[in-house]
Formats: C-alpha cells, structure tokens, sequence
C-alpha cells in the first residue's frame, strides 16, 4: 500500500511558477528522495502531496484513487518535519498519541501501538517527558514515533535530520534505513544533501526549478547522470567538469571524470597542474589541482599513502572507461 | 553585563531605584492611608503619615451610600466577560492573520486598530439611540458588547503577535496527524499559546475595569460598574479626602491586586511581541 | 421595549449576566451629590417601612454628570431613571417639551399650597406642578462672626457690595490661610455663571435687551466682573478659579473663609459641628445689593421629577410624594435635628417655632422671598428666571461663556477680553438658534 | 500552509471579528455623518431639518476650535516625550543590579492600574489642590506660596497626571527591551573603544526602537482621546486652555445637547484620528515587520 502517482502537477505562485507540469509515479514500497538545490521545489512538491498546498492543476493519485482535493488528514501520510514539530506542551506520550487520538481510536490499542514504536524508537524511558527536555535525536525520533503510529500509506520526511548536528545525521540515517527496512512502507524523503540520497535512496529523484532531472537509482545516477546536472550535483566531491580542447578530444562539447576516476603519478600523465591545497582524510588524500589549462580547479581523489604538498606539480590521468561525455545542450552523450 | 560590580554600586542603584520606585508609588499609598483618616487628619498641615488615629469608618460611610459589591460585581462580570467573547472572536480571527497571511491582512490588521481611535464622545449620541431602541441601556450585557468591541482590535493584535511567534510547521503536524480546523486551534494552537492569551486577558480585563466613558454613559445602576462608583466622589461634599480615598482604595484595589500577582505575564502581554 | 429589555435581561440571566431578581417593583433615582440628598438616600430604609413592595435603586452623581446624563435620558426617551433630580432651570423647559409626568394627583395631605409660592411658581407649567421641590434655595452672605469681631466690624443684615469689597480685603491674612472671601469660581452654567448672573443682576446688569440681544458689553457688566476679579484676586482663596460649591463649602468649614456668598442651603452644613470647624462661628447676612434695588440673590429648587414614559409611575410618584412631604421633614427633623431638614419649600416649615429657632431659617426664608424670576434685574428683559436664563439655549451659551469668566478670573485673559468673548460666544448662538424668534 | 480549504476556512474565522468591527465603525459613523448635517438639538424636539455643513461651519469657526487641536497635540506629544524619556531612563536604572528589583518593579508598576477617573481626582484634590493638597503643604513647609496648578498652568498639570499613569507601561516594555539586549554586543562595543555614552546611543537605542515604536503608537490610541483625566480636573478650562479636541465635542454634544454640532466634530475627530493612524501604521509598517 502506498503508490503515489503525480500526474501533469502545476504549481503557481501568485505569477511565479514554481513546478511545471510534473510526472512521477513512486511505487509501494520504494524509498524515494527528492534531492535538489534549495529553491528547487523539492520541498513544495512534497507539501502537495501531503496536501498542505494546492495544486495548481493536475492530479495526485493514492493508492489508485484521486486524493488531489483530499484534505492532509485524510490522505493516510504522516510527515516527519525539519524543525520536528512536536507539540512542546504535551508529553512524549501524548505527541505520539495525538494522530490516534484525532482518528478516535480505542485506549488499548494506542497504548499497545506507542508501547511498541517507543520500543523500536528508544523512548521508553521518556514518555512522560516534554519535548524541550529532549535532545535533538531524541525529538527526531519522537517525530518519527509519532508518525509510525498512524500505520500511514506513506512517510513524507522534509529534511528531517538537517538540524542535526553530523555525528548524530549518521546514526539516524542508519535509524530511518532500518525503519524501512522493517516498515517496507512507501517513504519519501527531502534532503538537500546527496550524501543522504545517495546512501538511503531506493530511487533518487533530481529536481532542479521544479523540473525532474533524472529519476533512477542511486548507482545509475552515479554512472550514467543524464545531463552535466545532475552529474555535477550527485557525487562527493564533485564530479570535473571540462570543456573546451580536452573535451573535444572526446568528441564532446564537455566531459566529466570523478576525482576518484584519476590516477594520479609525480612523473607523468595526460594532464598536468600544481597542487594548491591537500586534504589528508587518513584513508584518502584530496588534491585540489590549479594551472590545469582545463578547469579552474580540479579535485583528484587518491589512496591515504600518496603525498604531495603545496606547490608541487602533479599529473594527472583520467580511467578512459570512467569518461562521461556531455553534448552542446548538456545531454549526456551515448 | 557579565562585569562584576561593586557592592557600593549596588548600593546606589539600589538607593536610587527605591526612591524613585517610592515616588512613583507615594500617590496611591497616600491614597491608601489617606482613606484611614478622619476627614480633620486627612488635611492636616503638616501633613500626618502613619501616627493617627487608623478608622475604618469611611468604608463604612462609602459602603452605606452605595453598595459596593453590586458595583464591584458589575465591573468584574464586565471585564471578565467582555474578555473572554473578545478572545472567542479574536483567536479564530488572529489565527487567520498570523497562518493564512493574504495581501490585505497587513491593510486589515491596521484598519482595525484605526477603530480604536475613534473618539467615543463623537458617537455617543448614535450609540444610546440604538441602546434605547433595542433595549440594552443599563443593561450587563449591553456593557459587555461594547467593552468587547473596543477592546477587539488591541485584542486580536496582540494574539496575532504571539501566534506569529508558533512555529506553523506545529499546526501542519497537527493536520497531517488528522486534527480538523477546530481540533487544530484547540488542542494545539490554544495550549501552545497560553502565556500570550493569558496577558492578552489580564491587559484587556484592566483596560475594561477602568473604562470610564461608555460604563458611565450608558448605566445607571443595574449595570453600573465601580467607575459609576467613583463618579459620585467626583466633587467634595464639605470634608470629603478621607471618603474620596476609601471610594478610590475600593474601586483601583481589586485590579491593583491582580495587576501585582500577574505582572510578569502582563510584562508579557504589555510587550506586543515588540520584545523578543 | 420595556418587553425586549426584559427580553435581553432573561437572555442575560442564562448567561450570568443579570441583575439578581427582584420581585418588588423597583425604581431608579437620579441625584445630585449633596448632602441633603445623600441623607435622603440614607432615609430610603425608612420608606421601604411604609412601601416595602417599592425596591429603591439610587444613581448617586456629581452634578454636572448629573445634569448631563439625566438630560440625555430623558430627552432621548432613555428609560433608564424613574425619578430625577432637575432644578427651576430644567422643569419648566423639560415640561413643555411633554417629557415630565405632571404631579397634578398627589394626595390632599401633601397639601400642595403649603409650597412656598416662588418656589411652586418655578415648578408650574399652564397651572399644573411637574416637580416636586425637595429643597429650595436663595444665596446668602455667611460670615465668620468670630472674624469679624477681632478686626473689629460689623455686618449689617443687607450689606452693600462696597462694604462687603471693604471688609473682604480687610479680614485676608494670606499667611495665616485665611481669605476674606470664598466666591464661586468653577466654569460651569450651575456654579460661577449662577453666582455672576445674580451678582450682575444687583448691578443693572443683564443677559439679553428685550430683543434678544446679547448684553456683555454693557457697562454693568463690565462693574461686576471688574469688581469680581479685583475682589478675588486680592482676598480669595488661591485656585479660586476651580472652586464650585463645594469646593468653598470644604474651605468654608475648615476655617479658611472670613465671607462666602453662597446657596442658603449651605447654612445647615456650616453650622453642623460634626463637619465644621466653624459651626458656631456663622453669621448670616442677605446677599450684596449695589443700591439699584436688586440684591445679588438667586433662586432654586432642586426638585423630584418623573420622566414621562416611565413605567413605574405610581411608584415613583409614591416616592415623590413622600420624600417632598412634611412628614418627611418631620423625619429628618427627628433624626438628625431641626438645623438638618431640607429648607426653603414650605411655609409651614418657617412657621414652625422648632424650626424659627434655627439661626438661618428667617435669613433663608427673606432671601427667598426676595428673589424675582420675572423680573431679575434692573431693567426689563425677555426671559424668566434670576441666575439662568429659561431658554433651552441657555446652558450651551453660559458653559461657554462661564470658562470665559473663569479664564479671566484665572488671570489668563483680562475682565474685559473675557466680556468681549462672552458676546462673541452669545451673539453667535443666539443667531444659530434663530433668535429674535 | 495554504490550500482552498485553509483559505476559506480562515476567511470564515476572521469574518466574524470583521463584520462586527465593521458595524461598530459604520453604524454609529454613518449616523453620526447623517446627525452632523442635520439641526438637532436633544433640548429643542421637533423635525431635525436638513441644513447642510452649518454645523460644520459653526465647528471650525468655534474660538475653542483651534486651541483645541493644539492642546490635543500638545497633550499627546508632551506625555509622549515624558514617557518615552523617563521611561528609557527608568528603565535603564531598572536593569542595574540592585537589592528587591522585584518590589520596585511593582511600585513602579502601580500606577498603570488605576482608574484615570481616580487618579485625576486624587492628584487634583489631595496634591495639586492650592489650599489642601500635599504639594501646597509642601511648598508652605518651604516657605513658598502654594502653587495653583489647575487653573496656574492647567494642560501641564494635565501632561502630569496623564504621564504618570502611563509612565509604568513605557518603563516596562522599554525594561524588557534593554533584558533583551544581547549583552556580547555592548562588550564588543567596549572592546572597541566606545564610551558609556556612545554605547547607549549607539547601541542601546537603535535596540529599543521596536520597542518605543510600540508605546507610541499604543499610547497614541488611547491619548488621542483623554477625556476623563479633563473631565474631572479642569472641565476643560480655565477658559478653554485644557479642552481637548475629545473634549470640545463632548461640551457640545452633551453639555450643550448639540448633537449636530457634536456630531460634525466627531467626524472632524475621526478624520483626524485616521490621519494620525495612517501615520503611525507607516512608522510601525516600518519598524514592526508586520
């Protein structure tokens, strides 16, 4: 339970038109993450599937029916949000009781139902708290008990670990991977970050001013990005960018090459620059490479042992099989 | 400021701010210990402070002349009740200004606190014409309407600036966890903003006990609340300090009371989200 | 709509908002804040005794808020008051207007023509009584007899203006707060229009010619508000300028007035030693003349009236009745001594021997009789009335006029601009009510 | 957070709030245009006829017409400056560490809760009256001659009484403004060199402008129409040095029974008040983000 069909949804503004017409289907099940830079619309679109917006036109589907004009509470989501939104004067317990209570569902069983997602969630042993006496991971995961409950068609999560601080992200990201795990309920996820993407996704899709830019898999976004984008957008560090000679080698009006798809030799390559600064992370050592005469700055992943300091010339040479080609309108070239 | 001051610092400020406090207050303690006075003691030159003869007999004579509990009464079912109809207008309608902002809510918002600068003795005349009419001269409930409506806009004002201050991702949970318009604002929107409603009451409750103009002009004694009380004092019969005191003791103590208890909400409530 | 405020009143008992209920026929009563009325309301007990189904609600006000609220009422059909407290400016007005009950069926024992005649006179329209007076009143000079003699003088029983200016100066004694003489000063058509009207009337002064023309730049005008404000300024109190009657009756009683020239009604409270310093120090003296053959006294009633349209009329008429009776001065008289019953509206009062030894009683009574409401002043005028003018006009001109006089008085502007703003003020009133008429 | 439902939901919710201000403006507004064209007089019954602007022309050629506008500006701006300045000082002393901050706050409080009404005739009768009061006790104690001060200089007495009871509001918002103050800014300030003075001036200040934004136009409102404190201290004199637009319109329309003439000087009063509300909505506009 839990397919989501969008079908030619618009979303105006006022004047601005902040989605055009959009297709996506996300099916039961999935994990979906809308992943884009800010103001992309990633956010609103969510919104309109909760149905906390209007759509402008078009048609939301749910689990087969038309929930378009269906009011939020009656579209079966639940939705976790970025600042949390715990109601600061009611008890853990009652937070997580809240969406029973408002369906009128019987005592016992909400007691059964918070007993077990305050089990799964770690919170026993806070449910007579408030929410200002909590630490941020604790709310999130009131947040998220509070939205298991309900047993939702699906799990709408903006942005929910963005107030964390890195350590905890991590843990929590493992924690809601689980939860979907065990769940195999339908949840889509907003982030900004393409590290979370990458790494919770079933299927990302990448929004850039309301347009889809390319729906797939994590990995098949990672190889095969389908326009220089979403290349430049999925990946850590950044995917190189080249245009001009070097890509004309190629046949193409630019190329990328990820910095780990480059080795790198103190002797010889195919290109050659100065390392202006080095980032030691222990297992692997970034260079960010100037004076390449083929972009601005070039960031080459190697292997912890290698080791060359400011000022040093290094060449370069990408894995011809790793190339990605992009043509003038910034497709991807076969 | 973090740096530590000196105790003789402390000592200064601590003189100076009593002083002035003292000052500020010596008005109403005046007032307070006038109203214990025989008349004779009330004027006496030098005047007395503490070493006369305490009586109680001018609560006597103000308590025999009008009866003060129906006018006390009078002020409290008005204040109270002009409040609270007030706040069940005004949290909807601030609800509306502070979550569903259009472009003329700003336009809205400012009209309405214009309608408090209406002077009222221009529209007295109207507004007794239609009291007569309908029956509501000297009348609670007629009292309560228009404490209600003069106090509206300060009302919805000042809710409207605590709402801004919740969070509208809360309601949105609310909504996704299933709560109809009604629940949201009950269960959620209500409780959450307690403390602001709390000093949008007492603020309203005390600009309602003492309005003056319209609970004179249109009561005469059913209805009528301490400010009528006090309008009886409001020119001397002969000797009249130590009554006119216990008279103005009875009508400001009730609010002075509950204006002490409650003063950090209404430091609040007095703020109009202007203060963060 | 006596139905729709029952109405609201049964919707208001749902919702905690009504009055507790009462099953008496309840009346409301308007009065001024002073001290005879105030007693009446003490007495209110002892008229429940002889009509316990009458439930007696009193609306205790200043008078200017007084005046103000009861006229509102009455002249909008307001409802809202049973019984009013209005003087000999109001009844006569207010009754050719329809707004008055006539109290042409009191019982015979009230006996009607025991009123003293100018009094009853003030109060009759087309033959017929719309008030019943519940004190009447002339003014007076009241002296500090004790004052008097230290310095050496002696008060004639009809002093003229020259001795009182005379003596006034000669009793100040700034330092030791004792002012020769206590006038009233308040703006206010009731307070120092009241006392400059009559004063202006011993001097040939008067409101209009017999066409209706505004008279401020008349020279007698310009005598008594010149010899007013030297007068005051050198043997009156400081802040005069805010002084009304009780204002100087509060000075009066604490000492601090050789003269006050003021309500005869006031002669009780002075001579009452449980409010006065003073009370056996008080002397009593008719009020000023010039030599024109006018003295400076007025002449009022303050008086019941009912509201037509009132829907307790035979209660208040009881009401009305009873606190206007002989049997209520009786009362009085039993409760709180002879000095204390409200003077000036029966004959058979002054020709009671208890109350003929009452210091002030054949002083109040000469005062009384010595006013003239058809013929206030010197001159012959249109109007009716001593220290008021009986058009309905005439409380809108005087409040004007009356902050002028005390401007002047206050030393913000001179006698004669504040004369010249007083016939600015009345010319242009008059012409807005149209007169000539 | 807007969809159809909300929106309409929220029309509904805010109408009755509304409709019922609207009716409170425009009824007794409508009527009180319609009496102001009219002769009507409460003392003198009859037809009312219909005579036009007569009553406005007997209004603006009132002689207490222009002393009246100017005492209402004097009187709102002179307890404006009054409030503000004391009230910033006060507070500043206020936020000072000192031994029962708690009890002074309360004495200063006090005043705010009292009736106008009672507290003009308190400080009418038992201070400011020339032969009883305190004051006058005070300067004879001195060896000064009492000082009449309602009929000597009678729209400054007024300012008095009037600042002293809004004094506690402004002091208070002003106190919690200065609590607010973040307390690194004024040691950054100090770091880099500025005296007590400029601090307070520079950064003290510009903090609370929010803050005294609020108390003036709070205190505006409910200035524009003083009228008790008049009322029971002067009635509006001596002469008419203390009437006050509010008032003038009450001499005429209760004193006088003018209703049309009363009424011409309401609308008069409305339009000015809005003058004043546009004004102020401009300045909050700018400083309350609303």
């Amino acid at each position: 339970m839990g397919r989501i069909v969008l079908k030619k949804v618009t979303k105006s503004f006022g004047e601005t038109n902040v989605i055009p017409p959009l297709d996506l289907e996300i099916e039961d099940g999935e994990f979906v993450v809308f992943v884009g830079p800010s103001g992309c619309g990633k956010s609103t679109l969510l919104r309109l599937i909760a149905g906390l917006e209007d759509v402008t036109s078009g048609n939301i589907e749910i689990d087969g029916t038309d929930a378009t004009a269906a009011p939020p509470a009656k579209r079966r989501l639940a939705m976790v949000f970025q600042s949390y939104a715990l109601y600061p004067h009611m008890t853990v317990r009652k937070n997580i009781a809240f969406p029973m209570k408002m369906a009128g569902m019987p005592e016992d069983e909400q007691k059964r139902r918070i007993d077990s997602a305050a089990k799964a969630l770690n919170l026993t042993d806070y449910l007579d708290r408030r929410p200002g006496q909590l630490s941020g991971g604790q709310r999130q995961r009131v947040a998220i008990g509070r939205a298991i409950v309900r047993e939702p068609a699906a799990f709408l999560f903006d942005e929910p670990l963005s107030n964390l601080d890195a350590a905890l992200r991590v843990g929590m990201r493992l924690e809601i991977s689980e939860l979907h795990e065990r769940l195999a309920t339908t949840m889509i996820y907003v982030t900004h970050d393409q590290v979370e993407a990458m790494t919770m996704a079933d299927k990302i899709v990448v929004l850039r001013a309301g347009h889809i830019e390319q729906v797939g898999s994590p990995l098949t976004l990672y190889r095969e990005p389908r326009n220089l984008f979403v290349a430049g957008f999925i990946g850590s560090p950044k995917m190189n960018l080249i245009e001009g000679n070097a890509a004309a080698q190629h046949g193409a009006h630019a190329i990328g090459i990820r910095p780990e798809h480059i080795e790198v030799s103190d002797q010889s390559g195919e290109w050659q620059g100065t390392v202006m600064v080095s980032e030691h992370l222990g297992s692997d050592t970034f260079f960010h490479v100037q004076d390449t005469g083929l972009a601005e700055t070039m960031t080459v992943r190697a292997s912890g042992e290698v080791g060359f300091k400011h000022g040093d010339t290094i060449f370069m040479t990408p894995r011809a099989d790793q190339l990605h080609r992009f043509g003038k309108d910034g497709l991807r070239l076969p | 400021m973090a740096r530590a001051i000196t105790p003789r610092q402390k000592w200064t400020f601590t003189l100076v701010a009593w002083g002035i406090g003292l000052l500020i207050f010596f008005p109403i303690l005046w007032t307070i210990l006038t109203s214990f006075k025989t008349e004779a003691q009330a004027i006496a030159d030098p005047p007395v402070f503490f070493a006369f003869d305490w009586t109680t007999e001018n609560y006597t004579t103000v308590q025999e002349r009008s009866n003060y509990f129906h006018h006390f009464m009078n002020s409290v079912i008005i204040a109270l009740g002009s409040t609270l109809i007030g706040l069940a207008i005004a949290i909807p309608a601030a609800w509306s200004m502070a979550f569903q902002p259009a472009r003329r809510t700003k336009d809205i918002l400012m009209w309405m606190l214009s309608t408090k600068m209406l002077p009222p003795v221009g529209v007295l005349v109207p507004i007794y014409l239609i009291f007569r009419d309908v029956g509501l001269l000297d009348t609670r409930i007629g009292l309560v309407i228009v404490m209600t409506l003069i106090n509206l806009p300060i009302i919805i004002w000042m809710l409207f600036t605590y709402f801004r201050e919740i969070p509208v991702d809360i309601l949105e949970a609310a909504r996704m966890d299933g709560a109809t318009l009604r629940e949201e604002i009950i269960y959620i929107l209500t409780p959450m903003a307690v403390p602001g409603i709390a000093s949008t009451l007492l603020l309203n409750v005390i600009l309602a006990w003492n309005e003056a103009f319209w609970t004179i002009n249109l009561t005469a004694d059913d209805a009528a609340p301490l400010t009528a009380f006090i309008a009886s004092y409001s020119s001397p019969e002969g000797l009249f300090y130590a009554k006119l005191s216990a008279a103005s003791t009875m009508a400001i103590a009730p609010i002075l009371i509950i204006g002490w208890f409650s003063q950090k909400q209404l430091v609040r409530g007095l703020t109009f989200g202007a203060v963060k | 709509m006596r139905f729709i405020k029952s109405l609201a009143g049964a919707a208001a008992s749902a919702t905690l908002l009504a009055a507790p209920m009462t099953l008496a026929e309840t009346i409301t009563i308007a009065t001024v804040n002073n001290g005879d009325m105030i007693r009446m309301q003490g007495l209110t007990a002892e008229f429940n005794a002889l009509h316990p189904d009458i439930e007696v609600n009193w609306v205790t006000l200043e008078e200017n808020v007084l005046r103000q609220r009861v006229t509102t009422d009455v002249a909008t059909q307001g409802g809202q008051y049973d019984v009013m407290t209005i003087g000999t400016y109001e009844v006569p007005i207010w009754a050719a207007q329809g707004w008055l009950v006539a109290l042409d069926d009191l019982p015979a024992d009230y006996d009607i023509d025991d009123l003293l005649p100018s009094i009853r006179d003030g109060l009759t329209v087309d033959g017929k009584l719309y008030a019943a007076p519940f004190y009447g009143e002339s003014s007076m000079v009241m002296y500090r007899t004790d004052l008097f003699e230290a310095a050496g003088l002696e008060m004639p029983a009809a002093p003229s203006w020259d001795f009182i200016n005379e003596a006034a100066r000669k009793l100040t004694d700034k330092d030791g707060e004792i002012y020769g003489i206590c006038l009233r000063g308040k703006a206010g058509w009731g307070e120092n229009i009241a006392f400059l009207t009559a004063t202006a009337n011993s001097y040939g002064a008067r409101w209009f010619d017999e066409e209706w023309k505004p008279q401020f730049d008349s020279d007698a005008w310009k005598q008594t508000l010149t010899m007013y404000i030297d007068l005051m300024q050198e043997a009156g109190p400081p802040g005069s300028a805010s002084n009304g009657f009780n204002e100087n009756l509060a000075l009066f009683q604490t000492g601090k007035c050789a003269m006050w020239i003021d309500a005869t009604v006031a002669a009780s409270f002075v001579t009452n030693p449980k409010d006065s310093q003073v009370a056996d120090k008080v002397g009593f003296a008719l009020a000023p003349d010039n030599g024109l053959g006018k003295r400076g006294n007025w002449l009022w009633a303050w008086s019941l009236g009912i509201p037509a349209g009132t829907d307790s009329e035979e209660a208040a008429k009881k009401f009305v009745a009873w606190a206007t009776s002989k049997a209520y001065l009786e009362l009085v008289a039993d409760k709180e001594g002879w000095a204390n019953v409200p003077p000036g509206t029966r004959a058979s009062l002054y020709a009671n021997p208890e109350y003929q030894k009452v210091p002030f009683a054949q002083m109040t009574l000469d005062s009384i009789s010595s006013a003239d409401p058809k013929n206030p002043t010197v001159d012959p005028v249109p109007y009716v009335g001593v220290q008021f003018v009986a058009i309905p006009e005439f409380q809108g001109i005087a409040t004007a006029i009356g902050q002028q006089f005390s401007a002047a008085l206050a030393g913000q502007i001179t006698a004669e601009q504040a004369l010249q703003n007083a016939q600015v003020l009345a010319e242009r009133e008059m012409r807005r009510a149209g007169y000539p008429k | 957070m807007a969809t159809q439902h909300s929106r309409a939901a929220a029309r509904l919710m805010i109408s009755p709030a509304v409709i019922l201000l609207l009716a409170w403006m425009l009824i007794p507004l409508g009527l009180t245009i319609y009496f102001s064209v009219l002769r009507y007089n409460l003392l003198m019954p009859g037809d009312n006829p219909f005579v036009g602007l007569e009553n406005y022309e007997f209004f603006f050629t009132d002689p207490a017409f222009t002393g009246a506008v100017w005492n209402t500006v004097m009187l709102v701006v002179g307890v404006l400056i009054i409030t503000v300045v004391g009230g910033t000082m006060l507070a500043l002393l206020l936020n000072q560490p000192m031994f029962g901050q708690g009890i002074v706050r309360i004495l200063v409080i006090a005043p705010f809760f009292v009736m106008p009404t009672v507290s003009a005739l308190v400080w009418k009768n038992m201070f400011m009256n020339p032969v009883n009061g305190l004051f006058a006790h005070l300067a004879k104690g001195l060896g000064f001659e009492a000082f009449d001060f309602l009929s000597t200089v009678p729209l400054l007495s007024i300012i008095l009484i009037v600042s002293w009871q809004w004094l506690p509001f402004a002091t208070l918002i002003l106190l919690t403004a200065f609590q607010s103050l973040d307390s690194e800014q004024l040691e950054a300030a100090e770091m880099d060199g500025a005296t007590g003075v400029a601090r307070f001036w520079y950064i003290m200040l510009p903090h609370l402008a929010r803050a005294i934004t609020v108390v003036i136009l709070i205190q505006t409102i409910f200035l524009l129409s003083i009228f008790a404190e008049i009322l029971v201290t002067t009635s509006g004199g001596p002469g008419t040095a203390s009437t006050n637009l509010t008032y003038l319109i009450y001499a005429q329309s209760l004193l006088q029974f003018d209703v049309g003439l009363g009424s011409a000087g309401g609308v008069f009063a409305i339009i000015l008040a809005n003058i004043v509300a546009i004004f102020l909505m401009r300045m909050i506009g700018k400083n309350l983000d609303l």
